[in-house]
């Protein structure tokens, strides 16, 4: 078992092919996803029949593998007539929309149980501080709570985003060609299982890197205020 | 440097003069938190200009007290009004009256991640949506007043404990409130840092701002309240001019009590 | 409806994504508090092995890492093996190679959480006990453990069901867990989507049995801090 | 003497697992009669598809007992053993249309192939991009998006696409076209699969398939799972 | 309720009469975090059975002193003697030294995932090695010493600060030291409790026990207190007999300080 270099360099127009793929399925999922957690986290931190159905959705999305949820939204929509025999068809028979429905709702399980730490560990005195000051709640929501909450959560947020970046190869079941899958079809051509998963891991290992030196820098500039001096 | 104040308040807090509208007029207010009996029946004044200080053993209610004026906590039952305003459950009733107060915390309660500059522009520029300009002016206008002007571009977490809660003056002062609440501002402070606080609070009360605040510096009571009103149990045991309130303590609980303080 | 067959060997591959996860998530959590203790203080050589490790096993997705585990890791052992001068030939099973990939992926996760948590407790409470005598161990232990795991406690429930579900991925190398169960009942049967969807239920009911769980063990934890007062929610929108 | 064989297991009818956990299906069964006759003790490990070939290199399996395509690539890595089946590929496509297989014919169909399959190569090296291909991990999916409308056609092995998908319910309207292909560089048979330096071991299973086949139990084997002839030698057991 | 203490302190610390060992003896003692001087050359002597109160404006060196003496910090250079035994960094040493030093501090620090009693017997039982009953039955005791007996199976967050300010103070005597060091443990408290927690040390300092206290309570430091000494940037700058101390402080820092804290 060795790398080879030429069928690495053969085959990095494919990988290339199969990161961009990445990215399309990732990006619109971590923003849809991220839209979608806030009113759950909301609606978490209250109390009574919304928390429970918060509570319930994340519970449900976080258990169920995600492999599975893109089969379903797939395979197993298209079962029913109201998908199959009317305008949903038109993004339903796309595999891009498919994926994103899928992720996203996984995505957003977890985003809102983050979402929901990070505005519980904001202190009550501040926020009444807000309120005194004549803030509305809504302002107070935006300007000091997210913003606030968002500095807490960044580590479990960076956890989450590398997890989710790994876990878009899980698009290749519902015929999308991401990282993975473009290695995999490499390996499948030519047997040799370890140069392009070694050229796919090192390509994921670059964009994580990335991430997380971003997540560094982020986390320098939002916590600034925490710097010993 | 004690204010030569307008209108002398007289002890019975209950029937005032006629003529000026209170400040503060607090009404057979009732707070439960669950089935705890918090606030019991409490009728209070305050006038146009006076200073009001509460103090009380703890779990007396004088933070809850507060902190129903400000709607901080919902009261049950009877009334509040500030400036003549209803205090109601109307979110716009709530808005005007949180205009005319104040507030000063015992944690200062400044907002971590913002610079002390920005923590006195937030509300000027959100709340009251002023120009970026005229509000930072504005609000180094006040730190200069309570002397943390060269702080202005610092984290609170960057100053003394002091310095942080003269911040937070200055923070309620930008919004010219002409109330101003205070809740045990000098508790969390070290003994150099309460000097500090306490000073400007004199200097405060000395412009014939209302101020109504919580605390045990009985310093700063004999000197410059023009009442102090004594809480126990929910209920205010007595009400009376500070220095009759030193001199003459009627019930026993408020004996015992400044005996343990002073 | 699903024939009962089927459901056993569904049960059969539970049995075996129990095992990979728990193993798993037990290496991660000893290999996690390894580096979270050791990182603690910063220093160098520690620093610069726990980035090396840090970067690459949350950087590789844990299937590769099981992959290279599983067709490459005989010979990584036997040339580790060989520069103390021993010729060993161990055949890595794909039961190894997945609980060590999954381990060292998540234990990478672990180590900054249970850090951040150790860095969480009140520095006065390992002063406390040092005033007092208790020994090191006895005082991590007694003392800081158990003030750990009440901070921890979320994050690390949150890891144990990502692990868990990770291990479906790893049947590509040979590891017949119930997703690959799954696959080959909707192969066979060609009824797809009641075996995934009974592949589903196990995760369900696992992360409802986790939320019991971790309740239980939350109470526990929580014991002597006073619940939190419901304050009113003036605040919430 | 002890044998790893691997094989594919979710392959119906060649090769599965029933309910009661059992791997069978007609090349299992072939397998384990090889073994008795060969007198060695076999051991039949399941395994994705292309977990197959990398796990034979490695030396975790002694040899693989799943029809394998003699691919030139293949052929460069491993050794084929003597033909189990013949199967020609075909077009599936709705029994409505007509396409001329041409790189104009084939402008903007959308093509369902399994991923890595000797089949993909093959509409690669015919159509190039004039084809929309799309890649699934198993012909379950594909047969499931030709009905939901996401496909035009798939090419597929003959055998399987009848038994699977012309023959059942929801293959109605659908038909083969295009005639036979044999896709993989051309070769027609289909073999089990050993490691180049296995050359003795393959001999031995060749010939001892030699024997199951003439003595007709290869047929009598088949016939447990489906109707049509694999082998031209078969014939001779009608 | 005062003690009659045996060893009349001398003013002068530097050289005390010989005889009786010093309880604790510092010598020339630096200390520095990073390239910050903490301690600059401490000389500091405690006699057995004396009360000592240190004080000084924050961030003086007060908590760093007290903290070296039981090696809860490192020093860089001098020396530190308790009960004539040098602490040094081996482990043994500090370990024999801790052995003499009860510690209590202004947060409290108790344990609180353990009741009252267990955080009590938790040390006597660990680094003791004392029989479960035993540690439960001298817990008991010095939990009714400090007057929260009927407290012992409450967790801390169920009692009150003066109650967890007694329980902290109790857990350490436990261990029997013959010297106690307090860091600020009334600071934290509310007006109230000081009371409580000022008079369970009053009423050990009666025992003889040697006791140095970080404190801004001069109350205390006036009745209690045989001498005070009086930091500022990390130097002694006064030390004397309390009377002395407060009736006639020799620099003008001192003069300062106590017109603010008074
Ligand atoms: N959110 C709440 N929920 C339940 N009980 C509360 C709440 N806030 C306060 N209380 C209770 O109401 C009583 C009065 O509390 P309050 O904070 O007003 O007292 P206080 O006089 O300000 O005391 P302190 O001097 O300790 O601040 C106390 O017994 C307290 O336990
Ligand atoms: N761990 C540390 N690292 C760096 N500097 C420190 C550390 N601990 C204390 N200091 C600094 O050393 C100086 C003395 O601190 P120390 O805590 O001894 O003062 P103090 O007299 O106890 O003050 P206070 O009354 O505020 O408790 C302060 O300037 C402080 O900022
Ligand atoms: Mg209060
Ligand atoms: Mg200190």
């Amino acid at each position: 078992m060795h790398y080879d270099p030429i069928l690495a360099w053969q085959s990095m127009p494919d990988l290339l092919a199969g990161t961009a793929t990445t990215f399309a399925v990732l990006l619109p999922v971590l923003v849809l996803g991220l839209l979608l957690a806030l009113p759950i986290a909301l609606a978490r931190l209250e109390t009574g029949p919304k928390a429970k159905a918060a509570a319930g959705y994340i519970a449900f999305f976080r258990g169920v593998p995600s492999l599975v949820l893109l089969y379903l939204v797939y395979s197993g929509l298209p079962q029913l007539s109201i998908v199959r025999d009317t305008f949903l068809w038109t993004f339903f028979s796309n595999a891009y929309f498919c994926a994103w429905v899928g992720l996203t709702l996984t995505h957003s399980g977890y985003m809102a149980e983050i979402i929901r730490g990070g505005l519980a560990a904001v202190p009550t005195g501040v926020i009444e501080a807000s309120t005194a000051l004549g803030l509305t709640p809504r302002q107070t929501l935006f300007r000091l709570r997210l913003p606030m909450a968002a500095r807490y959560v960044l580590k479990a947020y960076q956890n989450e985003l590398l997890i989710m970046v790994k876990s878009t190869s899980a698009v290749s079941a519902i015929t999308l060609v991401d990282l993975t899958a473009a290695a995999n079809t490499v390996f499948d051509y030519t047997y040799d299982p370890f140069t392009p998963l070694v050229t796919a891991a090192a390509i994921y290992w670059c964009i994580v890197n990335l991430m997380r030196t971003g997540f560094t820098l982020a986390d320098r500039k939002l916590n600034r205020h925490l710097a010993r001096t | 440097m004690n204010a030569i104040v307008q209108i002398p308040s007289t002890a019975d807090a209950g029937r005032r003069a006629a003529g000026l509208q209170p400040a503060i007029s607090v009404n057979r207010l009732n707070k439960f938190y669950g089935s705890f009996h918090a606030l019991r029946d409490i009728d209070f004044q305050v006038a146009q200009g006076e200073i009001v200080v509460l103090c009380g053993p703890s779990g007396s209610g004088k933070s809850s007290l507060i902190r129903c004026i400000n709607h901080l906590e919902r009261h049950d039952s009877g009334s509040i009004h500030v400036n003549g305003m209803e205090l109601t459950r109307k979110a716009s009733d709530v808005a005007r009256v949180r205009r005319q107060l104040g507030m000063v915390f015992q944690s200062f309660n400044l907002f971590p991640h913002m610079t002390v500059l920005d923590n006195c522009t937030f509300a000027l520029r959100r709340a009251l949506r002023m120009p970026a300009a005229q509000a930072e002016a504005l609000a180094r206008e006040y730190l200069a007043k309570v002397n943390v002007a060269n702080q202005a571009d610092k984290y609170p977490a960057g100053l003394s404990g002091g310095q942080q809660q003269r911040v937070a003056i200055a923070r309620a002062l930008c919004l010219k409130p002409s109330i101003m609440l205070f809740d045990e501002p000098t508790s969390a402070l070290d003994p150099e840092s309460v000097g500090s606080v306490l000073r400007i609070m004199e200097e405060l009360a000395a412009t014939g701002i209302t101020m109504v605040c919580v605390t045990h510096e009985m310093g700063f009571a004999r000197r410059v309240a023009h009442r102090c009103v004594f809480m126990e149990n929910g209920a205010i045991v007595e009400d009376a001019h500070s220095a009759e309130f030193f001199r003459n303590p009627r019930s026993d609980r408020l004996k015992g009590f400044l005996a343990q303080v002073l | 409806m699903p024939q009962m067959g089927f459901v056993e060997q569904l049960g059969i591959g539970a049995l075996m994504t129990i095992q990979v996860a728990v193993l798993s998530y037990l290496l991660a959590l000893a290999i996690g508090t390894v580096f979270a203790l050791a990182t603690l203080k910063r220093r160098l050589p520690v620093d610069v092995i726990w980035q090396t490790y840090a970067s690459i096993f949350t950087g590789v997705p844990s299937l590769l890492v099981a992959f290279l585990f599983y067709y490459a890791g005989s010979g990584m052992i036997a040339s580790l093996f060989s520069l103390v001068g021993l010729s060993v030939t161990v055949d890595v099973s794909p039961f190894a190679a997945a609980v060590a990939a999954l381990g060292m992926v998540y234990g990478a996760y672990l180590a900054d959480i249970i850090r951040s948590a150790i860095q969480n407790v009140p520095p006065g409470q390992f002063e406390a006990a040092r005033v007092l005598l208790v020994p090191r161990p006895t005082a991590w232990l007694f003392v800081i453990l158990p003030q750990v795991l009440r901070l921890a406690l979320p994050a690390m429930t949150n890891m144990w069901i990502v692990v868990l579900k990770d291990t479906a991925l790893i049947s590509l190398i040979g590891l017949k867990e119930i997703m690959a169960y799954a696959k080959l009942a909707s192969g066979v049967t060609k009824e797809p989507f009641i075996y995934y969807m009974l592949a589903s239920v196990f995760f369900l009911g696992m992360t409802a049995l986790t939320y019991v769980v971790s309740q239980r063990i939350e109470q526990w934890t929580q014991r002597g801090y006073r619940p939190v007062a419901a304050k009113e929610r003036a605040h919430a929108l | 003497e002890k044998l790893v064989l691997g094989n594919e297991g979710s392959y119906p009818p060649f090769s599965m697992v029933d309910a009661s956990g059992k791997l069978t299906g007609f090349e299992p069964e072939l397998a384990r009669e090889m073994c008795k006759r060969m007198n060695v003790e076999c051991d039949i490990v399941v395994m994705d598809f292309k977990g197959l070939i990398p796990a034979l290199l490695q030396n975790k399996l002694d040899a693989v007992a799943t029809q394998t395509k003699p691919l030139p690539e293949r052929k460069a890595k491993v050794l084929f053993g003597r033909p189990i089946l013949f199967n020609p590929d075909s077009y599936v496509v709705k029994a409505d249309k007509d396409y001329t297989f041409t790189r104009e014919g084939m402008k903007g169909v959308r093509i369902g192939l399994q991923r890595g399959s000797a089949q993909a190569k093959y509409i690669d090296e015919q159509f190039g991009d004039a084809v929309e291909v799309v890649f699934y991990d198993n012909p379950d999916q594909i047969r499931l998006d030709l009905t939901s409308g996401r496909l035009d056609m798939s090419l597929g092995p003959k055998i399987s696409w009848t038994n699977e998908f012309l023959t059942k319910p929801q293959g109605q309207g659908w038909k083969f076209a295009g005639g036979d292909l044999w896709t993989g560089g051309g070769e027609q048979g289909s073999s089990w699969i050993a490691r180049k330096n296995s050359q003795e071991l393959l001999d031995r299973m060749d010939k001892t398939i030699d024997t199951i086949i003439a003595d007709c139990t290869f047929t009598k084997l088949r016939k447990q799972f489906m109707e049509v002839e694999l082998l031209p030698e078969e014939a001779a057991c009608r």
